[in-house]
């Protein structure tokens, strides 16, 4: 049932969304409805409650955090959950009649309902990080709440800021929260609540009572936390209503309540807690006074008034409890009236400001008459239920002793409730009294029932515990008991006797007159006063973060790549020292290998042509010629250290980069600017330098030493169980071929992708940037040589050849698919060359998209093959056939495997080619239909002709 | 006959060792473009063709093999060659030598990298 | 020899390092290329240096071959670098012809949207 | 007698090396490095023959091939380069 | 008809599978078989990319011409040696020839050009834009003409003679 | 052996050519193949779920050859687990990328996107190191492809940038990958795993520096500081259904840590002890500022919702830097819930994005369904932000119960607070100058700061544009909801995780199982 209550609201909020089409009138129904189903089913747990009972539910969430969906119902609980459902209902039924025509009244209650069920959650949550859920969630709510009229900047600003004051509270309440689920090792509340000597002998509750209080300050509008809640007033009266006086605020009491036997009672709690309640109090007070808008003077006196109940808190105390308590009942009471009241007044006259206000008692009397009881309450007039709670208060602080002065408190107590007598008065005064003026901006009468119905259900409620308190007692008592967690039986009366809280009950009702008396004067003095504005203060604050987070983003997030990749590499080359200095290393166990003189010779070219690229490196093309020199020394050394694959593969792929860059230098500029300086150069060079230093060592210090490795297998069973001599190729279509699979799947995609970008450059405004591009300028006229076309007619085939025969061997000698592909590429590559791309490419009997899909697909079918045989993807089978009279031979699956990889490398490069040649037509290339410039043979034609 | 042998092989070994050494020395003497471009085609021809003659003659009288891929590096060179010689003569040219410098073709057209070629003749 | 395998490393990757951090696309790809010329060295030393003991199974006798592991992995590397860079070449292709200019940094974009 | 000569051989084409790289490094002409590349290209080739000689294997002998065929279309695409600028236009 | 679109290049086709043998350096059956079948295949393949082949009038004549050329290199070897090595490399007097051509087969002006670089002292540096003539450097001469008139007779007479 | 545990690399590895070389010229049939091959791996990765949820470690050795000499597959929770996310996100973004349209505003998208399936489900089901770097490389070529699809300038110039910073990552992999098997002699996981614990400290320099670069390595694809620079450049130029699967691509940094320096290099041997969780942690903390200072001060909303991953992904490795099996559990369901987090962001931002035509944090009028759009961005952004009720709050909660311990928890958990505040302000802001301010602006105003929009008003959203993000906000929802079952398989799956001795029998074992 508990659950049903506390997720009622929820569901309840998917309703007026879909109602809004029914109409206003269905759309508020359907609101009500579950807030008073939820209102029933509570008063039908109630008796039990009562007795002293607490109910509670559980359901299993998250049992690993220590996270449950617990919930229980006590006093406390009771209390609060009553007035948030039963100010719910009166807020929807006052809402329907508020809301003008053009707002969007569906999403309103949403918001109400999310919000409203938010609170219920956490007056009812067994289980503190639930009730962190909640408490977030009220955060959130009230964000969508007051930035409802979204397209006021107040709202906006007034959301942003509520949300950002109280979410950075929550926060900090999370940790706190944390901390005393530690303490206890359970994140239940009951347990909490009992193990509230052992989070009082914590060396954590220090902290961890701070940062709840955070939480707590922050939701009741604490200094200096308060500034939000007047900006808050930008929401609609009935959300202000709601928020300010029952609910949100009221949070943060609510929780100080809760938490009151696990945290009250040491002196860290009295001196944050009560202090920060006493200045709220009287700052609240004060500024309420000088407060021109309706809701902004309520709003400061909700703040005066939440400090007042923080400070009782603060006292930990029970009477003082009790106290808070019963203010917090009447505080409802009279505020929600108040708050319905002022936005009738807005709603009728269009204005809330109270310098254009005054005489409206004749004009409308029954708003006039709901707002005079609800002031006189708030002022603490006696017999309405203000005065109650507030002598009991005052009465409090003459107990209380404060850094050894017994009478600070007590003395600002009375100096507040002076303040909150003069506003009070104000309100009356100000708005209802005086005579009827000719100037409101709207011609105002009462409102219709519907709109004054719930103040005034309110106000009947103020004066009668004004007039019988004992009405309240039972429920006080029960609440109270809650709080500190010992039964309560106190009596509520409305005479105490002649005691000091009179006599400053009175000086207080004297001085506020006075005060009121000699208003103008003092708000001219208010005027001209300096104070600090705090929500200046905070805008300030929050321009300054936006403004030094954008430039902090801006300035590491430039888009300096340079600067990325040298941040990256010094990382690199400083957690590998650290990495490095933890360990040792053993003594070297290889004898150096000696270095004949033609090695060092290589080496020193090697080492003179990097030099001269980096030297040389803006000579763009010069680069790339020397660049050739460091693939051919390094392909040679390879086949040096008996490496001759890897040689044959290094200068074929090496070949075509070169290819690939030279078409693509040809766009692009053919000089590097110089635009690093000297210091940047510096700095280059020497991480540069470290880097190559670091990869050097490394690579020294392993040399010299052996290890086992687990290539004894490869080369055990390379021809036994993979069928090849080749050890290198046998682990790359064989023991590994899983990797070259991945490979040239690699390649496949990079010609696809290279396709697929440059198909959209050429579709793109870039096309245009292409066509204009002058690339003709001061070029040689033959285009298309003849002895080179002859050269290669001879070539071709010969390449082919060469091909077919570096692929076939490459199972048992060095070669095989990738760099047959590459051989093959070349050849063709040579016929590009010779004869241009077009004329080449109208001959090409193969698409090399497709050649590429083959390749692959050959791979992975060969792979998948074995599945037949019931073996795992890639085992490959071979075998010797003999047909006479030819010798021996052998066939593997690795070979057609092999088939695949040089399909894709082949399709890959050539699509690749074909890419950057259809920019290059694209940029004005002209096309070429014959294979040479001019053949010779056409010459003896044409003169044949001209005979 | 081993020592014929070995001498034969050395001789082939000593004077491609020399032709190529030449062939790179006249790239450093030489003072001009197209005279460095004539230095290459001794290592080329003389230089690689005697290591490779070398090389098939070691392996035939020394390891009783007969082997004659060497041929086809030969064959290579021989069709490469002048097509490397041609393109880079051609690069230096376009650069640094204008039409004028040079005697004329004699016939109608100019030299190729420097005028375009004739329309071919119509197909039909 | 090991000390000669092991500078060329060395002196690969400072000029690649030196060429990465340039401003301009071209320098940074024939960075690249060096720094992936400097790794396929240093993978290919990880099996340790062998003259004339290529991983080739000879019929004859007791013979000694280099580790064939870490030559497979320096094969793999080197085509898919191989593929990386002619990508690369690609897109660097591409920015030039959308923003006319090669320069590899972005902070002039900075603050001209918002 | 045959390892002096090809001592002696392969110091030649090392030495060549060095020659070629100075012209590479030299220029002036883009033509003339282009030339030292091509030259040096066929000095390795001679140089993977003679150590196929020296260690007796034929293993050598493919990387020279190819080395060839590399150089080669390398050479012609450096001069293609200059000459065209778009080199299989 | 048949014969010739399943050879298109018979001699080529010899010569592949000649190449074929050489790549595996060893001549068994098997490669033969393999290598006559390349010989087939390839050319049939590369075929769209050679078109108008020539014909070879005097296959004999090619062994001639190719031994003169060998010939003709190692004594023109030593020669450019000498020059390189013992000659003042200002005191050369490197010369432009043109060389007129009687030849018309692409293939053909290919060789001349080929056997004219090959042979040290002089490279083939350009043809005309029409392919009626050749331009010559020659590395040290005094006298263009001999040379030109040497090209011509050693050489361009007997390509005549070997393409149609 | 069970085969269909490579299911998930050989179907897109398959497909993908498929689509991307028969039906280049269709993109209807492109389309509908590609729906049905993510159907077809989401339906192998809920049967792989399934098989790994009985706690066995299924090794499928490739070739038939043993361990550790031929590469293996593992599948066991984890895998099985990052397996079922990819799935899922990829059926998501794909269907989003089809009912916008964004997927025909370039060639190749469905070959590449199925591509990037491959390399991700590889990566993360190998047992090996250096396959590992095979399909990192994968995926990451077929993410080049996609990042810049449809091109653009920003897209190629970021994209060039994303290039880059990846390639250089990719030579310190192969540079670590040197290290590691020149002083280990072996790639395989499993094996390391055996050969680690016997190696002593005295010995182990330079084990050490390979999985010190391994992890740099890591943290460049996880983003982590500091060498996350290239995230938010890359996410917010990238088309935004990209950067919505590109939540997953971060994942795998974070997935090999975990897998490599839990496994192979974890705070206890030894050899590594103490060396990549401190780092780690440092490194968390400041991407989870860095990504936070990021939203707070974007200019643009894609931008801001990269910044908020960078942010989610420093939450998420200050968990995994704890390297303990609570704190795992822990990690991976942030990891979870962060994925769908941002997936949910990128693709409502790009519905926004694409209505306004516009992607600055700046008012325009609203545009159609701005209520719809407004209540998707909020989901989102309050489960990113780790407000309740969303996932994110759970998983905020989950990480800063595990950093617990005295010596981490006053950072981390300031860390992990004070970054979520400033990303909840950095939100609302956004959220209120996109969705509400932009509702004081009447549609009709001739405005000079919106000039150069097009005048005809932006097009309806209908059900399959957004259903999708849609479907990732419930998500949340459903993951906070059943966080308790799911937190359950996920301790398993830590437990699983840290037992090494269990990884290295099933592996190095006889192989029979599986
Ligand atoms: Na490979
Ligand atoms: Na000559």
């Amino acid at each position: 049932m508990l659950i049903v209550i506390a997720l009622l609201p929820f569901i309840g909020a998917l309703v007026p969304g879909v109602m809004i089409r029914a109409g206003r009138n269905a759309c508020a129904t359907f609101t009500a409805i579950p807030t008073l189903l939820a209102l029933v089913m509570l008063m039908t747990l109630a008796p039990q409650v009562m007795d002293g009972g607490v109910v509670r539910a559980e359901l299993e969430w998250l049992p690993q955090l220590g996270l449950s969906a617990s919930f229980f119902l006590d006093g406390l609980g009771l209390l609060f959950a009553s007035m948030i459902l039963g100010v719910g209902l009166l807020i929807t039924l006052y809402a329907r009649f508020y809301l003008s025509g053009d707002d969007p009244m569906g999403q309103f209650y949403t918001y109400l309902l999310l919000f409203q069920g938010a609170m219920l959650g956490i007056v009812l949550s067994d289980n503190i990080l639930l009730l962190l859920i909640f408490w977030e969630l009220t955060s959130l709510s009230s964000f969508l709440l007051i930035g409802y009229w979204k397209h006021l900047p107040e709202g906006r600003q007034g959301a942003r800021m509520a949300l950002a004051v109280t979410g950075s509270g929550g926060l900090a309440m999370i940790a706190g929260m944390l901390i005393l689920g530690n303490i206890v090792g359970s994140y239940n509340l009951t347990d909490i609540l009992a193990a509230g000597d052992l989070i009082k002998s914590s060396e954590w509750y220090l902290p961890a009572l701070i940062l709840i209080l955070l939480g707590a300050f922050t939701k009741s509008a604490q200094f200096p936390f308060h500034f939000w809640l007047p900006h808050a007033m930008a929401a609609p009266t009935p959300v202000s209503a709601y928020l300010h006086s029952a609910t949100m605020v009221k949070a943060g009491v609510f929780l100080m309540a809760r938490m009151w036997p696990a945290l009250a009672g040491t002196d860290a709690w009295f001196y944050i807690v009560a202090t920060t309640g006493l200045v709220t109090m009287v700052l609240g007070a004060v500024i309420a006074l000088f407060k021109d808008d309706l809701k902004a003077l309520l709003a400061f006196s909700t703040v005066s008034h939440l400090g007042l109940l923080t400070m009782l808190l603060g006292f930990g105390t029970e009477a003082a409890a009790v106290a808070a308590v019963f203010h917090i009942i009447n505080h409802l009471t009279f505020k929600a009236a108040l708050f319905m009241t002022a936005g009738i007044v807005d709603h009728e006259t269009h204005t809330r400001d109270i310098k254009r206000l005054g005489g409206l008692a004749k004009l409308m009397p029954i708003t006039a008459l709901i707002g005079t009881v609800a002031a006189l309450s708030m002022a603490g007039i006696p017999l309405f239920n203000g005065f109650l709670s507030k002598e009991m208060m005052l009465e409090e602080t003459t107990h209380t002793v404060w850094w050894g002065n017994p009478w600070i408190v007590p003395a600002l107590a009375t100096f507040g409730a002076l303040f909150s007598v003069a506003y009070s008065l104000r309100f009356i005064f100000h708005v209802f009294g005086g005579p009827v003026r000719d100037d409101y901006p709207h011609h105002p009468h009462d409102p219709p029932a519907g709109m004054w119905l719930a103040p005034a259900l309110l106000c009947v409620l103020v004066v009668a515990i004004g007039v019988m308190p004992f009405l309240a007692t039972p429920i006080v008592n029960m609440a109270a008991s809650a709080v500190t967690g010992v039964p309560q039986d106190g009596y509520l009366k409305i005479w105490h006797g002649v005691n000091p809280a009179l006599f400053m009950s009175i000086a207080a009702v004297a001085g506020g007159i006075v005060l009121l008396m000699i208003h103008r004067p003092l708000d001219r003095v208010w005027a001209v006063m300096p104070r600090p504005e705090a929500k200046n203060i905070f805008d300030r604050l929050m321009g300054w973060a936006v403004s030094a987070t954008r430039w902090l983003t801006d300035a590491t997030h430039n888009g300096a790549i340079s600067r990325y990749l040298a941040i990256f590499i010094v990382a690199t080359v400083a957690l590998g020292y650290v990495a490095w200095s933890g360990g040792g290393i053993s003594a070297p166990t290889r004898e150096l290998l000696p270095v004949p003189p033609v090695v060092a010779i290589g080496w020193f070219l090697l080492v003179v042509a990097t030099g001269s690229v980096v030297i040389m490196h803006r000579s763009r093309f010069r680069a790339l010629v020397i660049i050739g020199i460091i693939g051919l020394m390094i392909s040679s050394g390879f086949i040096y250290l008996s490496a001759p694959d890897l040689a044959l593969t290094q200068i074929s792929v090496e070949t075509v980069t070169i290819m690939l860059l030279l078409l693509a230098l040809h766009f692009l500029p053919k000089q590097t600017p110089k635009e690093s300086g000297a210091l940047l150069r510096l700095r280059d060079g020497v991480i540069a330098a470290i880097a190559g230093l670091g990869t050097a060592s490394l690579a020294y210090v392993f040399m010299l030493r052996d290890i086992d490795t687990i290539s004894g297998f490869h080369l055990a069973n390379s021809k036994t169980g993979g069928g090849g001599t080749n050890v290198v190729n046998v682990i790359l279509v064989d023991f590994r071929g899983y990797d070259t699979y991945g490979e040239i799947i690699v390649l496949g995609i990079a010609g696809l992708a290279i396709f697929a970008m440059m198909d959209a450059l050429l579709n793109g405004p870039a096309a245009r940037r292409l066509r204009n591009l002058d690339l003709s300028s001061d070029r040689s006229r033959d285009r298309h040589p003849l002895m080179m076309v002859v050269a290669t007619r001879v070539m071709m085939p010969i390449a082919v050849v060469v091909g077919v025969y570096i692929f076939l061997r490459g199972h048992n000698q060095p070669g095989g698919g990738f760099v047959a592909g590459l051989v093959i590429s070349i050849a063709l590559l040579m016929q590009y060359m010779a004869s241009g791309f077009v004329w080449t490419q109208r001959r090409q009997q193969i698409e090399y998209h497709t050649m590429i899909g083959w390749g692959v697909v050959i791979a992975g079918l060969t792979g998948a093959g074995a599945w037949l045989a019931g073996k795992p993807f890639l085992t490959s089978g071979f075998d010797y056939f003999h047909i006479p009279p030819i010798e021996e031979f052998e066939l593997a699956t690795a070979a057609l495997f092999d088939l695949g990889v040089f399909l894709a490398v082949l399709g890959s490069v050539m699509l690749m080619l074909y890419s950057l040649s259809r920019m290059a037509r694209t940029a004005g290339e002209t096309v070429n239909l014959e294979p040479m410039d001019f053949d010779p043979a056409d010459r003896v034609q044409n003169e044949q002709e001209a005979k | 006959m081993e020592i014929l042998t070995e001498v034969a092989i050395s001789a082939f070994l000593v004077i491609s060792g020399v032709f190529g050494l030449v062939g790179s020395f006249g790239l450093v003497k030489l003072k001009d473009t197209m005279q460095r471009l004539h230095a290459p085609t001794k290592a080329t021809t003389l230089g690689v063709g005697g290591v490779l003659i070398a090389s098939m003659l070691y392996f035939l009288l020394v390891k009783d093999k007969l082997s004659f891929h060497e041929l086809l590096i030969t064959l290579f060179l021989f069709l490469t060659a002048p097509i490397t010689a041609n393109f880079i003569a051609k690069a230096y040219m376009s650069a640094n030598i204008r039409e004028a410098d040079v005697p004329t073709t004699q016939g109608e057209k100019g030299w190729a990298i420097y005028d375009d070629p004739p329309e071919p003749a119509e197909q039909d | 020899m090991e000390i000669v395998v092991a500078s060329s490393i060395g002196i690969l990757t400072a000029g690649g390092v030196y060429l990465v951090l340039r401003l301009r696309a071209f320098p940074v790809i024939l960075g690249l290329a060096l720094l992936s010329y400097a790794v396929n060295v240093f993978l290919f030393a990880s099996g340790r240096l062998a003259v004339n003991m290529p991983p080739i199974l000879s019929k004859y006798g007791d013979v000694q071959y280099t580790d064939p592991l870490p030559q497979a992995l320096v094969l793999t590397a080197i085509v898919i670098s191989f593929g990386m860079t002619a990508l690369l070449v690609m897109v660097a292709l591409g920015a030039y012809f959308e923003s006319g200019s090669d320069e590899i940094d972005m902070t002039e974009d900075q603050g001209t949207d918002a | 007698m045959i390892y002096m000569a090809l001592y002696f051989a392969i110091g030649c084409y090392g030495i060549g090396l060095v020659f070629n790289l100075w012209r590479i490094a030299r220029g002036p002409d883009a033509a003339d490095r282009i030339l030292g590349l091509d030259t040096m290209v066929i000095n390795v080739i001679a140089l993977l023959i003679l150590f196929g000689i020296l260690k007796g294997t034929a293993m050598y002998y493919e990387a020279a091939m190819l080395v060839a065929m590399v150089g080669f279309v390398s050479t012609v695409a450096y001069c293609r380069f200059l000459l065209r600028g778009d080199i299989i236009e | 008809m048949l014969i010739k679109r399943l050879f298109p290049h018979p001699i080529l086709s010899v010569v592949l599978t000649l190449v074929w043998l050489g790549l595996v350096n060893k001549v068994t059956l098997g490669n033969v078989i393999l290598g006559g079948f390349l010989g087939i295949v390839v050319p049939f393949i590369t075929a769209p990319y050679w078109p108008n082949r020539p014909l070879l009038r005097n296959p004999v004549a090619i062994v001639g011409y190719f031994l003169i050329v060998l010939w003709d290199i190692v004594v023109a070897n030593v020669q450019v040696a000498m020059l390189i090595v013992f000659k003042r490399a200002d005191s050369l007097q490197s010369k432009w020839i043109t060389i007129p051509l009687d030849l018309t087969s692409a293939e053909a002006i290919t060789v001349l050009a080929g056997t004219i670089t090959m042979t040290p002292g002089t490279v083939s540096a350009t043809l005309s834009a029409d392919g009626s003539a050749i331009l010559v450097h020659c590395l040290h001469t005094d006298d263009p003409d001999a040379v030109r008139d040497e090209i011509k007779n050693r050489y361009e007479r007997r390509l005549k003679e070997i393409f149609a | 052996m069970n085969h269909w545990i490579i299911a998930p690399v050989i179907l897109p590895a398959l497909l993908a050519p498929i689509i991307g070389f028969v039906m280049r010229h269709d993109i209807t049939l492109a389309r509908a193949a590609s729906v049905a091959g993510s159907l077809g791996l989401l339906g192998i990765a809920l049967g792989l779920a399934a098989l790994a949820a009985g706690g066995q470690t299924h090794v499928y050795y490739l070739g038939d050859w043993p361990a550790p000499f031929g590469i293996v597959l593992v599948l066991d929770r984890l895998s099985a687990l990052m397996i079922l996310l990819t799935a899922s996100l990829a059926l998501i973004v794909l269907l989003h990328a089809i009912a916008t349209g964004w997927d025909n505003r370039g060639r190749h998208f469905h070959a590449l996107f199925q591509f990037q399936l491959m390399g991700i489900c590889g990566a993360f089901l190998t047992g090996d190191v250096f396959n590992l770097f095979v399909f990192f490389e994968v995926l990451l070529i077929a993410s080049y492809g996609l990042m810049m699809h449809g091109g653009g300038r920003d897209r190629m110039r970021a994209g060039l940038q994303y290039v880059v910073i990846n390639l250089a990552g990719s030579t310190l992999f192969l540079f670590a990958l040197g290290a590691l098997y020149a002083s280990t002699g072996t790639l395989n996981i499993a094996d390391l795993a055996a050969k680690l614990p016997l190696m002593p400290v005295e010995d182990a320099a330079l084990v050490r520096v390979a999985a010190m670069l391994l992890m740099i390595v890591f943290a460049v694809k996880a983003a982590l500081f500091p060498v996350q620079f290239w995230l938010p450049g890359t996410y917010a130029n990238a088309p935004a259904p990209v950067a919505a699967l590109f939540a997953i691509m971060t994942k795998v940094g974070a997935y090999a840590i975990l897998r490599i320096h839990t496994v192979v290099f974890g705070p206890d041997i030894p050899a590594t002890a103490g060396m990549p969780d401190t780092w780690l942690f440092i490194a968390a903390v400041i991407t989870l500022a860095v990504g936070a200072v990021g939203v707070l001060g974007a200019r643009r909303l894609l931008q801001l919702v990269s910044f908020s991953v960078l942010a989610s992904m420093g939450t998420l490795m200050l968990a995994v830097s704890m390297f303990t099996p609570e704190a795992t559990t822990a990690a991976l369901y942030y990891l979870v819930h962060s994925t769908f987090a941002a997936a949910a962001l990128f693709l409502v931002a790009d519905l926004v994005v694409e209505r306004r035509r516009n992607d600055g944090l700046t008012a325009l009028p609203p545009i159609p369904q701005n209520g719809l759009f407004a209540a998707l961005f909020f989901g989102a952004a309050i489960a990113m932000a780790g407000m309740p009720p969303l996932s994110g709050f759970l998983g905020k909660l989950l990480v800063m119960d595990v950093l617990r311990s005295p010596d981490v928890m006053v950072v981390g958990w300031t860390a992990i607070l004070v970054g979520s505040l400033v990303v909840i302000v950095g939100f609302a802001r956004a959220g209120s100058v996109v969705f509400w301010k932009s509702t004081a602006i009447p549609a009709d105003v001739d405005d000079p700061g919106t000039a150069g929009v097009d005048a005809a008003p932006a097009e309806r959203a209908d059900f399959a544009q957004v259903a999708p993000a849609a479907f990732c906000v419930a998500g949340l929802g459903a993951l906070a909801i059943f966080a308790g079952p799911l937190t359950g398989f996920l301790e398993d799956t830590s437990a699983q995780l840290f037992d090494r001795a269990g990884y290295v029998s099933s592996v190095l074992g006889n192989g029979e199982e599986g």
